[in-house]
């Protein structure tokens, strides 16, 4: 029997699905729609053991036609209904973005906000399983780039319950992004870092908070999602080498905590950004330009460091997948040059 | 189900008012963006002017909007296009502040942030975008959030016979028929988009024919008459208001004007528009309704004059409304 | 159009070797991919062992692949699905680099970069993608390319009954109908679409009968049966060859695995799986060629042995292959 | 009657027209696919007067179905043909993304360079004339983000004719962006510093060569596109105040010329970047990312600037859009302010 202070330690596949469900309790508005979160309870368990409890009116599976059942939610939506609308792997996002970004995320602003539209996309991110180009990709700063939604990005059961939490209430469109490597499935390895406490009742975790999940006075390491569990295990190996290393979790990326950023940096004078999206023109970028707006009150004792995918498609092969998705080593041994570069 | 004659009238009297609205819009657009206004060795410039960026205008459209809007009420849902006016107009958005939105103006639908393509009116639920084919899946959204409420609201999807090629025609169908949702939708065929006729776009004569790969009826509506749009339209909304699910109708209708104002229209054969303008759908409607002895000569005259004003007066409310402050551009991205 | 006895024969020989292929890897996909070899916790790790990602195994469904391919030739394009081994190895795709490809290794078709859902052979024209519908944009594309060279090759397009749902569907009919292409799709309808079965996907029981939306003919073709393949795809590829244009055939097929590899198949009826097995096509074509008195018991087991011999030869290849050194995953963004 | 070294003083629109024209000459497997570039010549005069000279069968008209013909363009260059394939707006984007992305972009790389995608896909983009939030975008960092597609964004007639051929000859996929504002349409109010002298006869700039348009000493203006003739105007302004800018086109976002970059900021000492992208996750940072990982050898006398639509969707209204687009006023005033922090 579950009570308010309850604590159980939970994947984070349990804990969207939790998320979802209590929501959906609270309020009738809410519903799902997407491939193979019925029955299946969703390719990456983001839907588990739902269609029992609400039935197909309330847990509705689609046909592969992405453009036509976000385009709905967002329609539904409109009407006054709160959808969640699952996008089974953000490598998708090609066959429907014109739904999601010209129009869900327009429309409020073309219409000076007498429209809202209460939507989440739920949507599998992520690499380092050999899924290969087609379905490994992480893409938050594509959609960070384009405006009109919210971009959450959870790096830990704890926080996605709060965030998605957090999702459902806004009226405003969001994409909560999941990172597959993270979940606790069954059938994928995972970093168990992401696996939590998770109080029982429902709680929100505000937008736009990063979090500091390692406090360090030698490097600040900016990072999100499974790259938080990551930066984690660096950041031990590191303080073995006698290097303090702060990690930040953004948490999400629309908004985005620049504060605590060019706090840390501020503190630390070092900036290490890991990211597992594509390397230009995305995230890491974003977060040097935070920097270098501010480098005359935040002086740098060595060149920043970006770890991210080198441009290059998510390859097939292990030694290659392994290779251009950062990993422990790889910020490790960027965060010793950093500090090494410092002096 | 035939129209009754004050259905009759007032459809008659809305598509003078489009009409009057659509050709007005002709003299205001082209204000500043001719020569000697506009830079040196330009013909004209979009830029310039009370009514900037593009323009798509539906004189000769009127017929398809008011047999289709004639059956709706506040609670149904209407997805317009990138020519949206008629549809506006004749789903009961307030004509002043629709002017004032294309005029960018503070007292605009949605204080000039959306624009002539992006008309927003939550109270008559009535919206659409710049996107083609982009219509369809909030329609069926909308439909669903009806089913799902137990409503007997009903989803309209209007699209050109151009917009039918793009990809959500055929999920949007697919959905539409496979739920079996309250939602219609209206193709307009008006044999162009842009420059491209219909028979280099379509490998059928028919979008309607095309409702039966989705289980649904599909009517073909013959040439731009207001009382077989009615008709055909009425049957679908009707049946999709019980429960009886979705229709696909195409209406062959014309477009008088260019694609926009400005389209020197080199693509279309000389004076074709001139001829579709013989078929004009306004005097054969106030035929129809002399016949039935509910118009006559007078009425007509008022009815005529009760339009102009209406128009005139929308358009005067938008020039003399101001312009929103600049710093309004950075609120409401977010509700 | 009937198939010769020679090419039943070779019809069959390649359904054992693909059913080899496919069901030697439901064993190797699991190498270290179970319990004690991985993390503590966990059931199966799709990330470990010699071949990780996502597996989608086409056994039962080779009677589609060996009937249509049966029919091209290395200069006919084909374009595949996610679960594209039973096209790759009926369209000639060398078994031990495709084998290689799908483990990661030096001597794959693409040294390792594409895997399993992504098997490129230009030399036969081969190619495939994780996306769903997005098999039928490009051969359209080919068979535009074969109209523009006047060349006789001919395109064929593979998708599932529920990738008939995507846009690019329509898309891609409409061009092919409205060009009149040489360009022939052929969905596979296995009722399934992961754990989504086709009456809760698709409006219409029948995807040929959505042919007649594009002016191109739709062709049913029943159970699982390669000489019914055979003759229908024959029909319809010596018509696009010959310039009488595109073609949609839907053939009803069975998958006898998981979507994937792993997939516990929860959604789906308890012993379904095993009463499919029952009609299954390869003893069944092996009792038609044994009437025809081209087969009898020694070479049958000469066939399978041959077919179980290749397979295995090819994985042997594959295992044996290095792996590629980690900085070619820098190389080739740009040709 | 042209000759070898024939000057002429063509607009963009007609540079682009005359590129296409003479490698459809010079090169039969090339041809057009695209909206309205038949009779009608393109809606921005792209393909003008090509229909007259090539016919439908190289200069094909399109159903609005841009997912089919883009995804056809693909199939027709692995076939050995060389289309070139126009989406009308780059807003539009988002209903064809997944064939640009997945497909055109990755089976280079999926097979190993075993496949040869030599395709053009020629964009419209850019605001500044009232045409609101779905028909004014730039969008240009997010093809830049992802790997596998080339991509040149032009900033007047003589380099569009020059990277354009180069675009055509090069046997990948390249997306060729062309600003409607100053491609010199007689209907379109531009800036004439884009109309420039073209040879008649054919020639190529090569990608990854940013252009130094004005060399100054004080301040590093970064740049590209129409904005290229915004901060042309801008740095005559910023001299008449006694500060001397240089100005630095890019060009080609991929490739991007960093070093070009990086080396007038080490002479200037100061960054203000001018884009008409939106602001985050985009070029803007991508540029500051450069400076930051140089930040050992790039002292910054002051701040970096970013000016660029500041996340929000193009309003409609004139003020409004006025208000978010950066104009010449807002260049000199950020250019000002700069080199006034620096002290
Ligand atoms: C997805 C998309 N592609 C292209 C365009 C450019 N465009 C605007 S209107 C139009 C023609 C539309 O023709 P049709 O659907 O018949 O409508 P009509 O203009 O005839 O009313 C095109 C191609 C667009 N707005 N959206
Ligand atoms: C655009 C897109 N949406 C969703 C998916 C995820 N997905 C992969 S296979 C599949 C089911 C495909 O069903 P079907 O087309 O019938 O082919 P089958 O698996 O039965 O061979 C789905 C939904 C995808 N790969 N691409
Ligand atoms: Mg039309
Ligand atoms: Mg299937």
């Amino acid at each position: 029997m579950s009570t308010a202070t309850e604590q159980r330690t939970l994947t984070m596949a349990k804990a969207i699905s939790e998320a979802i469900g209590s929501e959906m309790e609270r309020d009738e508005r809410v519903f799902v729609m997407g491939e193979d979160i019925g029955s299946y309870g969703g390719i990456f368990s983001a839907t588990q053991g739902l269609l029992d409890r609400f039935g197909r009116e309330r847990i509705m599976d689609t046909p592969i036609s992405e453009a036509g059942f976000i385009g709905a939610a967002m329609g539904a939506a409109t009407a006054g209904l709160r959808p969640i609308a699952e996008l089974m792997f953000v490598d998708f996002f090609g066959v429907c973005m014109d739904q999601i970004y010209n129009h869900l995320a327009k429309n409020t602003y073309m219409s000076n906000g007498n429209v809202k539209l209460p939507v989440v996309l739920t949507t599998a991110i992520g690499g380092g399983y050999g899924d290969a180009a087609q379905h490994s990709q992480c893409l938050y700063a594509t959609f960070a780039h384009l405006p009109g939604i919210k971009v959450v990005v959870p790096s830990n059961a704890y926080d996605a319950k709060g965030l998605l939490i957090e999702a459902i209430r806004d009226d405003n469109p969001v994409i909560f992004m999941y990172h597959k490597g993270i979940m606790g499935l069954p059938w994928m390895s995972y970093f168990e870092g992401a696996t939590t406490e998770v109080p029982a009742d429902e709680y929100t975790i505000p937008f736009g908070q990063a979090r500091i999940v390692r406090e360090g006075a030698d490097l600040t390491i900016v990072t999100l999602s499974q790259m938080v569990q990551k930066a984690k295990i660096a950041a031990e190996q590191l303080a073995e080498r006698g290097i303090d290393a702060e990690v930040i979790d953004l948490r999400t990326l629309v908004p985005l905590d620049r504060e605590t950023v060019a706090a840390s940096v501020a503190k630390t004078g070092r900036l290490l950004i890991a990211d597992e999206d594509y390397l230009s023109f995305g995230l890491s970028g974003e977060i040097c330009a935070t920097i270098a707006e501010r480098s005359d009150t935040l002086p740098l004792k060595a060149p920043v460091r970006r770890l991210a995918v080198p441009d290059v498609p998510i390859p097939y092969s292990r030694p290659l997948e392994h290779r251009v998705i950062p990993q422990v080593d790889d910020i490790v041994a960027a965060g010793a040059e950093v500090v090494g570069a410092g002096g | 189900m035939d129209p009754s004659s004050d259905q009759l009238l007032s459809m008659y009297e809305t598509m003078m008012v489009i009409r009057n609205f659509e050709e007005s819009m002709v003299a205001i657009y082209l204000e500043e963006k001719l020569p000697p206004d506009v830079q040196a060795g330009l013909a004209f410039d979009i830029a310039a002017g009370p009514v900037p960026g593009e323009m798509h205008l539906a004189a000769g459209q009127e017929a398809v909007a008011v047999g289709v809007c004639a059956h709706l009420g506040d609670d149904d849902t209407l997805v317009g296009t990138h020519r949206p006016h008629h549809f506006a107009i004749a789903k009961g958005v307030p004509l002043d502040r629709m002017a004032a939105e294309i005029f960018g103006r503070a007292d605009g639908l949605s204080r000039g942030k959306g624009g002539h393509m992006h008309l927003f009116d939550p109270a008559h639920k009535f919206s659409c975008s710049g996107i083609e084919g982009a219509s369809m899946p909030p329609a069926v959204g909308a439909a669903l959030a009806a089913k799902k409420l137990g409503k007997d609201w009903v989803a309209v999807a209007f699209l050109g016979e151009g917009a039918a090629n793009q990809g959500t025609f055929h999920e949007s169908m697919n959905l539409a028929g496979l739920w079996q949702l309250p939602v219609v939708f209206i193709c307009e065929d008006n044999h162009w988009a842009i420059s491209v006729p219909k028979e280099r776009s379509t490998a059928v004569s028919s979008n309607a024919s095309r409702a039966s790969a989705y289980g649904m009826p599909g009517v073909d509506v013959g040439h731009n008459d207001p009382v077989e749009v009615f008709e055909a339209a009425g049957e679908a909304i009707g049946r999709a208001r019980s429960g009886g699910g979705p229709t696909l109708i195409e209406v062959k209708t014309d477009r008088y004007l260019g694609h926009f104002q400005g389209d020197a229209e080199v693509y279309r054969p000389k004076g074709e528009a001139d001829a579709l303008r013989e078929h004009d759908p306004i005097p054969h409607l106030a035929g129809q309704l002399r016949e039935r002895g509910v118009l006559d000569e007078e009425l007509q005259k008022e009815l005529e004059e009760r339009a102009r004003a209406r128009v005139e007066e929308a358009y005067e409310f938008a020039r003399n409304s101001p312009y929103p402050d600049a710093d309004e551009a950075l609120t409401h991205v977010f509700a």
